[in-house]
């Protein structure tokens, strides 16, 4: 190869950087999903428990019942139950992307595709979803 | 006969040197803790590539930074790395291609024990790949070649391109939890067997990889695919291999 | 799975700090050549084989094109052509008995190949597909024959692959990232023998003594002592050296065979099978000069032709680029479908590293070092040789790092990858039987302490060199000096800097001190390697006053059958560090076996 | 989330020696999360949107009565159970997963596990018993609280 032209550079000495972990690993929409399908399968998850044990208070009296699930009303819970169909809304999704990418034969070519088209639905979903959600609990 | 080519200058195209830094995390275990970050100041033509500055800080800087490397053009899969957070090979990544506005961040690659500066011990990775029964299983004996067709040829072709390099299989967030799972490279190499015509074992390697730490440990993540400096459909080749496996047959 | 003595279980002792192990068997390298005599030997006697890489990152899985072998799958062909176009390919230094083996049984070691596994492309009856590679011919040069057999163009790949994956089958023992510094030789009843090797162990920095009965080494090449090559950075002859040290004879060193088509700047290999598939080399004027060279083969002339013609182009002021210093392999004609078949890896190599697009755009390419012609003289069992005729008992070489000589003054595309399976299959039987009877030669109680020496010499010194700049001064002045065209002027030059940097290696320094993975004194005592082999192929060239093959000197430029039909062999006399080299390189001459075809002129 | 490459030792690749026996737990898992998601799209959103949307007022809304409502329909109670089953099993089974990935300690492990198994276990009887065994118009309840086709009403 030709012979370079040589601008002058000059080479500081190494120094030593305070960071010591690891960087994160930078993966792309396939692990993004799977971390985001991971957090919210375990936030359902525990939902679930609590979910079923108020549930049961039907058979303990109405009054209990009626006390617990009135907490739920509040804003906050709202919110947070706002969030719950987010969470499970994604997972759902994103659950029949890992189905798909499984059993159809093209599937893994076009994961990313589908990873957006997931994203897509549940934006859709929340659209739907949110203001009615937001508008009952805010509303006396 | 003459066609007219256009001069391009390719090779010899603006050599303009450019310098970039270098972030490398060094460890070695007689003198550190704990791995440790190390900046380096580089000076890089634009095809030089990240084995060019390891080669150029190992030659001109620090003589003791520890890396493996050998063919220098991506067959060899000696070096696999994690460069900006992501799995690939030295060799074959150029440092024109990388933000130098920025470190360019150099390590290990994740969940082979750490041996020193960017060598892990690959031992592990490679017991794996053994336990597949990575070797052709046919019972006759002819005495010319045995036939197949193009067709049966090209069913396993991607998946013979394998390196062994580990940047799947190193890539894989279920293998960095505990390292038992058989990782994306040793399936591979299974699949390479399981659908060569030729082979007659593949039962009984669908059977090993219908295990515990088998395929079922997938989770369809695709950092292999993504990390795999071969081009290989990593993750269409597991998901082939499960379907085999539900099947029952290859 | 396991069929054979379980050497794991060899007593394995430790005195010293050194590391003792003793196998019937010891190969030195784990390459193609490593593999396929492990596969033998392992299934006959405890083996052992020491790699310094591990084994799939062996030079092998680099190479592309194919692997000769006249199967007539295809078309018309036979071994007796093969025999011929080997020996016209390597102008008449070829042992022409050697020749024919590897022309025969090449046949068997393809179908071998494919039994054990590798995936050949295949015809559309579903039988090993061919192709044409430079050189091969049929019916004694009339046309191009399709004769290699190959798997895409990673056919080095493949075979590397299908090998290591036999030996995990065979649950062969691999000692991998054990570097080989030394080969201890003790004399018996007045003749030198092979006790074993002694190993460094990367990861530890601990000393190993293998011992064994017979010795196998397979260590490839040396591209190294260039600075533009095909070769990987691990190929530095470490082998070839260890055996030099030892006194033992080199044969046909000046012969080292430049690649026509490396990319350009950068030396990484452009397989001839792109030229075989339909390649053509242009100039600056887009012309096909090949057609006036060789009207006959055109561009598929053997690869010494066609890396002159290059280099005459460029000098005659046809190169292209700004400075007018590179040539073009264009594919464009071929359509994406077939390149995509064929030849993917190499268009990506293209791509990733020149930035060109070899669908559209012709590619920048120069000869380049690739493959070294001599090395350890053994005869067609492998057996290597102490002299013109005098076998080691006990010591064998293959691959690369041998010279049987079936390649002569120029070694024929896809006829190495032959080699390696061929002669490295005869190496492992023939040590298997030699095990049989043969006794452990046992070993000196200072095995180790040469080499203890060295490491400790070099770990410890506190000079001012560097290594990386003796080695590309080396590099360089190997390139400027004894690349396609010599003259005793440039080979002078060259023998000089070699001297200097003998001189200047004795004030060297490694800044890595530690133990593990000090891959930082390994590359000095590489350099070592180096230095000895680029002063051995630069004296050698130096001595043979024609052109032949690969060497070709501008001060004699034509062939010389009288006086030069004859092997060189180089013996290391004296002090390897004695300032001149005719002090302690001692040259003699091995006659060629003839036996079917007198030398002719060579015209393609 | 990961380990670090910083730890000195790993235990080499299923080095416990793999038994195999009876069923293949692993591949019916992997089955089982499939199917189940498929049918739990269906059932989730359907529970989701009757009680959150399609009922007026969503989740402000609900009460006993709302819920007895539902459950005087035996197509609910089936579709309750269903759901329950399916999600509680196929959410502890993920939770499995995470546990087996996650936590490197044997016997913490065996002990995450066994509570995942217990509390499933429990749940699945608890709930399946609180849906089939629940009364509509329980005597001892305010009349209030009742939905409005109860006689107490
Ligand atoms: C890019 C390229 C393309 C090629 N294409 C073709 C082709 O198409 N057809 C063809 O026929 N030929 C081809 N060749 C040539 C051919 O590939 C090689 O000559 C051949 O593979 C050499 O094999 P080997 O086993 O002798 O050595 P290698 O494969 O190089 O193996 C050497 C082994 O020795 C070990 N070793 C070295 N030193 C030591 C030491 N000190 N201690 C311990 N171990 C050591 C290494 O670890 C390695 O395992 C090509 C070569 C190159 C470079
Ligand atoms: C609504 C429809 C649902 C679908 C389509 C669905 C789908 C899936 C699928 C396919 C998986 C397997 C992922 C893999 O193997 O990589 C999975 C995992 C999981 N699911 Fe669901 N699921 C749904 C609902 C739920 C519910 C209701 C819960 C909570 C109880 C839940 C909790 C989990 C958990 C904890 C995991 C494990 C996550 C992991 O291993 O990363 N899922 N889901
Ligand atoms: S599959 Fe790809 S990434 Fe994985 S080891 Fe093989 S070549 Fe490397
Ligand atoms: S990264 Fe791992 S999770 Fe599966 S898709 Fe690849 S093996
Ligand atoms: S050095 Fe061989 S793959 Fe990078």
């Amino acid at each position: 190869m030709a012979e370079q032209t040589t601008t002058q550079v000059t080479i500081t000495p190494p120094k030593a950087t305070r960071v010591s972990s690891g960087t994160l690993y930078r993966g792309r929409e396939g692990m993004w999903s799977w971390v985001l399908h991971r957090i919210t399968g375990v936030a359902i998850y525990f939902f679930l428990l609590v979910h079923i044990l108020d549930t049961a208070l039907v058979r303990v009296s109405p009054a209990a019942y009626n006390a617990v699930i009135g907490t739920y009303k509040t804003p906050i819970m709202g919110l947070g139950e706002t969030a719950l169909v987010a969470a499970i809304g994604f997972h759902a999704f994103n659950g029949l992307r890992i189905i798909l990418i499984d059993f159809l034969p093209k599937g893994p070519k076009y994961q990313r595709l589908m990873f957006w088209i997931v994203i897509a639905l549940w934006i859709i979903l929340l659209i739907g979803f949110v203001p009615r959600q937001l508008m009952n609990v805010f509303s006396e | 006969m003459s066609t007219v080519l256009e001069e391009r200058p390719a090779a010899a195209d603006a050599i303009q040197k450019f310098t970039a830094t270098v972030a490398i995390r060094r460890f070695d275990p007689d003198v550190d803790d704990e791995p440790r970050w190390q900046e380096f100041q580089v000076e890089m033509l634009p095809t030089d590539r990240v084995l060019d500055a390891l080669h150029q800080i190992k030659w001109e800087q620090d003589g003791s930074l520890t890396f493996r490397r050998s063919c220098a053009h991506g067959v060899c899969g000696s070096d696999a790395m994690r460069i900006n957070g992501r799995n690939r090979l030295a060799c074959k990544t150029l440092m024109k291609d990388l933000d130098i506005s920025k470190p360019v961040y150099v390590e290990a690659i994740k969940g082979l024990p750490l041996e020193k500066d960017l060598v892990v011990d690959m031992e592990p990775f490679f017991a794996s790949y053994r336990e597949v029964q990575p070797f052709l299983q046919a019972s006759s004996k002819p005495d010319k070649e045995r036939l197949q067709s193009a067709e049966q040829r090209a069913r396993f072709d991607d998946t013979t391109k394998c390196i062994l390099c580990a940047a799947c299989t190193s890539s894989c967030p279920v293998f960095w939890t505990d390292g038992q799972y058989f990782g994306p490279a040793a399936i591979v190499n299974a699949h390479r067997f399981i659908f060569d015509s030729r082979d007659e074992a593949s039962s009984v390697r669908l059977d090993i990889l219908n295990d515990k730490e088998g395929v079922w440990r997938c989770r369809t993540t695709f950092n292999c695919t993504e990390a795999c400096p071969r081009g290989i459909q990593v993750t269409q080749a597991i998901a082939e291999v499960k379907a085999a496996v539900l099947r029952g047959h290859a | 799975m396991t069929n054979i003595p379980d050497s794991a279980t060899a007593p394995t002792v430790t005195k010293d700090g050194v590391h003792y192990h003793q196998h019937d068997i010891v190969i030195v390298g784990a390459g193609g050549a490593g593999m396929r005599a492990a596969i033998q030997a392992g299934a006959g006697a405890s083996t052992a084989v020491i790699s310094k890489l591990y084994p799939t990152r062996s030079h092998t899985g680099a190479a592309q094109g194919g692997m000769a072998a006249a199967l007539a799958n295809v078309e018309e062909d036979n071994w007796e052509w093969h025999t011929f176009d080997t020996v016209k390919g390597g102008d008449y230094l070829v042992d022409q008995d050697a020749a024919e083996i590897l022309a025969k049984e090449a046949i068997t070691a393809v179908l071998e190949l494919e039994n054990m596994g590798l995936p050949f492309n295949r015809t559309p009856e579903g039988k090993i597909d061919q192709r044409r590679f430079g050189g091969h011919t049929s019916e004694h040069g009339k046309a191009p024959v399709r004769r290699a057999c190959y798997a895409a163009d990673r056919t080095g790949h493949m075979i590397l692959q299908t090998l290591f994956q036999n030996c995990v089958k065979l649950g062969i023992n691999f000692f991998n990232e054990f570097y080989v510094l030394d080969l201890i030789m003790v004399e018996v009843d007045g003749q030198k023998r092979p006790a074993g090797v002694v190993a460094y162990e990367l990861s530890t920095g601990e000393l190993h003594v293998f011992q064994g009965k017979a010795v196998i080494f397979a260590t490839g090449g040396f591209g190294k002592i260039y600075k533009t090559t095909s070769n990987a950075h691990t190929l530095t002859g470490d082998g070839v050296g260890i055996i030099w040290r030892k006194g033992l004879p080199l044969e046909d060193m000046e012969f080292f065979q430049f690649h026509p088509t490396g990319l350009a700047g950068l030396g990484i290999l452009l397989s001839e099978a792109a030229r075989g598939e339909g390649a053509i080399l242009r100039n600056s004027e887009g012309e096909r000069f090949m057609e006036r060279y060789a009207p006959t083969i055109k561009d598929l002339a053997p690869r010494d032709i066609v890396a002159r013609c290059m280099r005459t182009e460029i000098r005659e002021g046809r190169g292209a680029g700004p400075n007018k210093d590179y040539l073009y392999l264009d594919i464009t004609h071929l359509s994406p479908e077939v390149i995509d078949a064929k030849l993917p890896d190499i268009t990506e190599f293209a791509r990733t590293y020149l930035g060109v697009e070899p669908y559209t755009e012709p590619v920048p390419v120069l000869p380049t070092a690739h493959y070294a012609m001599g090395g350890i003289p053994t005869n067609v069992k492998a057996e290597v040789l102490s002299d013109n005729t005098t076998v080691v008992p006990g010591l064998y070489a293959a691959g690369e790092c041998a010279c049987v000589s079936v390649h002569g003054s120029n070694r024929l595309g896809t006829n190495s990858l032959l080699d390696i399976n061929v002669f490295g299959k005869r190496a492992g039987d023939n040590a298997v039987e030699y095990v049989k009877t043969a006794e452990f030669v046992p070993l000196p109680d200072d095995s180790a302490t040469f080499v203890q020496g060295l490491i400790q010499q070099v770990r410890t010194a506190t000079g001012t060199e560097r290594i990386a700049t003796l080695r590309r001064e080396l590099q360089e002045s190997m390139d400027d000096n004894a690349q396609v065209f010599r003259t005793e002027e440039t080979l002078l030059a060259v023998t000089e800097k070699i001297q200097e940097l003998r001189e200047r290696f004795l004030n060297i320094s490694v800044q890595d001190k530690g133990k593990r993975f000090n891959t930082d004194l390994l590359e000095a005592i590489e350099l070592g390697f180096l230095l000895d082999l680029a002063e051995v192929v630069v004296y050698s060239a130096l001595s043979r006053q024609e052109s032949r093959g690969g060497h070709f000197r501008e001060d004699f430029p034509k062939r010389d059958d009288e006086k030069w039909l004859v092997h060189t062999m180089a013996y290391l006399t004296g002090d390897a560090h004695s300032a001149d080299a005719g002090d302690h390189i001692k040259l003699s001459t091995k006659p060629v076996v003839i036996t079917n075809y007198q030398p002719m002129e060579r015209k393609y | 989330m990961a380990i670090d490459t910083g730890t000195p030792t790993i235990e080499a690749p299923r080095s416990k020696g793999v038994v195999r026996r009876g069923v293949n737990w692993e591949k019916w898992g992997w089955l089982y999360m499939r199917g189940s998601g498929v049918l739990l799209v269906v059932l989730v959103f359907a529970h989701l949107f009757t009680n959150l949307i399609a009922h007026q007022g969503g989740v402000k809304a609900i009460d006993w009565g709302f819920v007895a409502g539902k459950w005087a329909s035996p197509f609910w109670k089936v579709w309750d159970t269903l759901l329950l089953w399916l999600a509680l099993i196929h959410g502890s089974n993920g939770m499995r997963t995470i546990v087996n990935d996650y936590v490197g300690n044997t016997k913490v492990r065996r002990v995450m596990l066994i509570a995942l198994l217990a509390s499933c276990v429990i749940l699945l009887l608890l709930g399946t018993l609180v849906v089939w065994t629940f009364s509509p118009c329980p005597a001892n309840a305010l009349p209030s609280d009742l939905p409005s086709f109860c006689p107490a009403q």
